[in-house]
């Protein structure tokens, strides 16, 4: 019953995630966990779930980016790992 | 109005914490009031709820928003579920009124809050106070699966932020890593809870059980056995059990220390009252202990837990660290005395009577050890050196707490080790019971150490430095080092509710095993 | 290197702990599954009750608005407290209320030609935008009722306007329009609102959150329009929380607590 | 060796096609929640464990929406044209009929198949909103961190700590 729609964006959002975590530049990885939650907040608009995809779309890829970069510029932007 | 009671036992210090945030900025003074003003309603809404179930012997019930299982709205019958249930039964009640006491108590010591950034915080401390109050009561009263995941954020961001705000940045990197581990805890939660909902389709605690007392299938099924251990080890996370437990001594150390009165006595405390509601109410103990029978696993897990937080506590040199690992081992006791699978549940009833004595004991200890360290700077143990000379009246207070946790019978510690004690006998986990024994052994070496440096004085007075500190000693013995009134009237009052609830023991436990399915051991 | 290990042992643990669970799930997308058609031979699931009841109940359209503000207003609150708490906490941990020597670490931004072209392009951009992000939000909060929507929406929204604007004008002027001391009295006031419609109704007599009670005082033709409008009222004091908590955690953090310079 | 592998390949199928297909989103909710708690624990760098963090919440949200699915429903908001144009009410067989509700004049009874599920959407409107509260507070004591320690990286802090080279207020 799973639509290739939904199959495409899992398979980004698992891609995305492993980037946004592997990354090193804490900057991209915060701007690639904006594209996750935008990704993901897609997937909850497909499955009908509106309200929370709208949510999800000005929160996670909105207003959480924003915290996470505006921590990333008050320390530091390059991480180890 | 006597039906309004449990929401307005929650509602009261969240109005509180707003008008505290209203308010506070302008005047500090402020503060102090409305915090004690809306304790006290709440105290008093959980002592009224309290007699209502004692003298009627049935729960309170109350239905938020008016949509109360069965109404008929507008043509509508109400299942079961449709809203949120609030319910005050012999489980809870005396658990409420422990919290109302204890942060009532907590709020007129920390009248000036003690080892925070700047004293231009105290607005802040008392609204994020206020706001846990609020959590706590609500995750205590509530009845809905769901709603006590929001409660337990809404007290633990309020807790986050209390321990952060303390000056020490170890207390900072600390309050980091409870905040991983407080989400992460919180997460399995809702995770389990989304697999009840999935298997039994409502959130409603009540619902959940009569679903898998109902069905086989449901009950049998492997999503309600991950649910299960989801929400064991998303509550064991939370009460820091023994694998788990390496946030908490950190965390509740390092933090100021009228946070920490607080957050120490009634945190772990309220998520051991948790799991125990899950075990009676949401899955039934029958399932717990049939269908999932894992209860010799956990109790060698909680015997390892006491004896590794009697360990660790022996080990220590700092005494609120000393204290925090005491913590782990007493929620080794409560976790081991609600899984002890005997017949007669005693072990599920000491471990509730524990909550209620634990909270005390802690209570009473930090309360003490916060004003060592304000009046007399005391840290590490040997900072202690002749200070029942200084502080006799807090050392009265500070005597009590500790042996009612080494167990000296007339305080409450004895008894709720006798009934769990009882427990372990008649199941016969004779390693639980060694573990209770030695945990109580190491407790009183510990304290008599105490007692020790404390009376006679841990080393010699010509030790390095010591005429700086005799002078200082000196000079405020003269201005008088005891503590003032706000610190030690709540102390006392610790001590004494710890005696009178010792005392009390018979009435208590009778009243805590008219919880549905402590009598005859099966779930009704 | 140890700490590597701990996490593949934990993370294949409890993902086998997961899958296990998984497998008797029931299919996806299964209309028959307990959560979405209740237990069999035990009527109506609350889910179903939910979808069949809201518009006689309350007129609203929007299903999950109706269970957002009244059948589960008591979560929303706390959820709402929540917001309010975590602002509260960002306030305790971060903001620095006394400056120690009078200045702060961060240099105000630099005003050379380059610098201040930019900030002619970007400004005005906003200063286009910005009123009309406001006015959707506030249709978003308005239209909770009968499209996807509502008071965190909006006022997530609402905040993130007020965000742009410290990003591209500095966070004075941000500041300016909405400053310390009103952000936190419109965070508590907010609560204050939700709460208040719930007590109203405790006041009238019925329970906590019952909105049906303010019938009366509203002069709807029954209580399910009392409902609808009492909703309202308690989305719009959501939106009063999250906008101003949202501004309040941004200041906080762009700032490092000193609500002053920003990014 | 063929026939092995046939017999491989054609059990992984079947594999699939009814234990993977059938729950393919159950499975990559735990997949993602799985590479979260990786990122949460592995990572050293406090921000990314706060990102490891976010994306485990987020998985544990997909779970939820996941399980409020309905193969052919629509948005759970009331269509009023569709309701309209039915032709007959549909009635639950579990249901007595003296509490069917208003079901005369404007609108007939509603076909709950026809709408997702709203309390899942509804529970994680409020965890979304936790989650942004939550990760607000960490990157609060985050940035108190950095301030007292100057770096966000775990080993180094816990270096420092050992050595006690950090700024200690009094």
């Amino acid at each position: 019953m799973v639509e290739n729609f939904n199959i495409i964006i899992l398979v980004l959002l698992v891609v995305t995630a492993v980037i946004s975590l592997q990354v090193k530049d804490l900057l991209s990885a915060s701007m690639i966990f904006g594209i996750y939650s935008f990704l993901i907040c897609l997937l909850w608009a497909e499955m009908g779930a509106v309200d929370v995809a709208f949510t999800e779309a000005a929160v996670g890829a909105g207003v959480s980016a924003v915290f996470l970069i505006a921590t990333v510029f008050n320390t530091k932007r390059k991480s180890s790992d | 109005m006597i039906d309004q009671l449990p929401v307005i036992c929650v509602l009261s210090p969240l109005f509180g914490a707003l008008f505290v945030a209203l308010f506070g900025s302008r005047s500090h003074s402020a503060c102090f009031p409305i915090a004690i003003v809306s304790l006290v309603i709440s105290l008093i809404c959980a002592i009224g709820c309290t007699q209502q179930v004692f003298t009627t012997g049935q729960a309170m019930d109350y239905f938020v928003g008016g949509w109360g299982a069965g109404k008929v709205v507008e043509g509508v019958e109400i299942p079961l579920g449709f809203g949120i249930q609030l319910r005050v039964d012999h489980l809870n009640a005396l658990v409420l009124c422990i919290i109302g006491i204890a942060v009532l108590l907590v709020s007129i010591f920390a009248i000036r809050p003690q080892g925070e950034k700047d004293t231009e915080k105290t607005h802040y401390f008392y609204s994020l106070f206020l706001m846990l109050a609020c959590g706590l009561f609500g995750q205590t009263i509530t009845r809905d699966a769901f709603n006590l995941f929001v409660l337990v954020e809404v007290s633990s961001l309020a807790s986050y932020g209390l321990i952060a705000m303390g000056s020490s940045p170890r207390g900072t990197v600390a309050a980091f890593n409870y905040i991983i581990m407080g989400t992460v805890g919180a997460s399995f939660y809702l995770l389990g809870v989304g697999y009840l909902y999935l298997k039994t389709g409502t959130l409603n605690m009540d619902g959940i059980r009569q679903v898998i007392e109902l069905s086989p299938d449901v009950a049998d099924s492997r999503s309600v056995m991950v649910a299960f251990i989801l929400i064991m080890l998303g509550m064991w996370i939370k009460m820091a059990f023994f694998p788990l437990y390496g946030w908490l001594p950190n965390a509740y150390s390092y933090c100021p220390s009228s946070a920490g009165a607080v957050l120490a006595p009634l945190m772990t405390k309220v998520s051991v009252y948790v799991m125990i509601r899950m075990m009676i109410t949401v899955f039934g103990l029958e399932w717990v202990f049939e269908s999932f029978d894992w209860s010799a696993l956990i109790v060698w897990l909680a015997v390892i837990a006491i004896f590794a937080g009697s360990v660790f506590a022996l080990a220590q040199n700092e005494l609120k660290k000393m204290l925090c690992y005491l913590i782990v081992a007493e929620v080794g006791y409560m976790v081991g005395g609600a899984w002890l699978a005997d017949a007669d549940r005693w072990g599920l009833t000491g471990a509730i009577y524990h909550i209620l004595a634990d909270a005390l004991m802690t209570l009473c200890l930090f309360l003490a050890v916060a004003t060592f360290a304000k009046r007399a700077g005391v840290i590490k143990l040997d900072d202690l050196d002749g200070l029942f000379k200084k502080m006799p009246l807090t050392m009265v207070g500070f005597i009590v707490g500790a042996l009612a946790m080494i167990g000296v019978p007339p305080t409450c510690g004895f008894f709720s080790k006798f009934y769990l004690i009882r427990g372990g006998i008649e199941s016969g986990r004779w390693e639980f019971v060694i573990a209770l024994l030695v945990s109580s052994l190491v407790n009183a070496i510990l304290f008599f150490r105490i007692f020790e440096i404390a009376y006679f004085g841990s080393s010699p007075p010509e030790g390095h430095g010591h005429h700086d500190d005799e002078e200082h000693g000196e000079t405020t013995a003269r201005r008088g080092l005891e503590a003032p009134l706000t610190s030690l009237v709540p102390l006392w009052i610790t001590a004494a509710l710890i005696i009178g609830l010792g005392l009390m023991n018979g009435q208590v436990v009778e009243f805590i095993r008219k919880t549905v399915g402590l009598l005859g051991g099966g779930a009704a | 290197m140890a700490m590597k290990w701990l996490a593949l042992v934990a993370v294949v643990f409890t993902g086998a702990l997961l899958i296990y669970g998984v497998s008797d799930f029931p299919d996806w997308g299964s209309a028959d599954s307990p959560a979405n058609g209740g237990i069999e031979g035990a009527g109506r699931s609350v889910s179903q009750t939910f979808i069949q009841e809201t518009k006689p109940l309350t007129h609203v359209p929007n299903m999950v608005t109706a269970v957002l503000a009244d059948y589960r207003g008591y979560d929303t609150m706390f959820e709402t407290v929540v917001v309010f708490a975590a602002g509260m906490a960002i306030f305790a941990v971060l903001r620095v209320l006394k400056t120690v020597d009078g200045q702060h670490s961060r240099v105000i931004r630099d005003r050379s030609v380059d610098g201040d072209h930019q900030r002619i392009i970007v400004g005005t951009t906003c200063k286009i935008l910005i009123p009309v992000i406001q006015m959707f939000a506030l249709y978003v909060v308005a239209h909770g009722h009968h499209s996807p929507g509502g008071g965190f929406q909006g006022g997530v929204i609402l905040g993130a306007s007020f965000i742009l604007l410290g990003l591209s004008d500095g966070m004075e002027t941000a500041m300016e329009r909405l400053s310390e001391g009103k952000f936190v009295a419109m965070a508590a006031i907010g609560v204050l609102i939700y709460a208040g419609i719930g007590l109203l109704s405790q006041f009238v007599g019925r329970d906590f959150l019952d909105y049906g009670a303010l019938q009366p005082l509203l002069g709807t033709p029954d209580e399910g329009w009392a409902r609808s409008h009492a909703m309202l009222g308690v989305e719009v004091g959501v939106t009063f929380t999250v906008t101003a908590i949202m501004f309040a955690i941004y200041v906080n953090l762009a700032s490092k607590g000193e609500l002053k310079g920003g990014l | 060796m063929v026939d092995f592998i046939e017999i491989f390949v054609e059990r992984v199928v079947h594999f699939i096609e009814n234990v993977v297909q059938p729950h393919f989103n159950y499975w990559s909710y735990v997949v993602l929640m799985m590479i979260g708690l990786w990122g949460l624990i592995a990572k050293r760098n406090l921000i990314k464990k706060l990102i490891g963090l976010s994306i485990f919440q987020t998985a544990i949200i997909l779970f939820y929406v996941s399980l409020g699915v309905k193969a052919d429903a629509t948005i759970p908001v009331f269509d009023y044209e569709a309701e309209k144009s039915k032709s007959a009410a549909v009635v639950l067989p579990a249901e007595p009929s003296e509490m069917g509700g208003k079901s005369d004049g404007k609108y007939k009874k509603i076909d709950p198949d026809h709408y997702a599920n709203p309390l899942p959407h509804v529970l994680m409107l409020t965890a979304i909103v936790v989650g942004v509260a939550t990760l607000g507070v960490a990157l609060a004591v985050a940035q108190s961190i950095f301030k007292d320690f100057g770096t966000l990286e775990e080993h180094e802090i816990l270096e420092k700590i050992k050595t006690g080279d950090y700024v200690k207020h009094d």
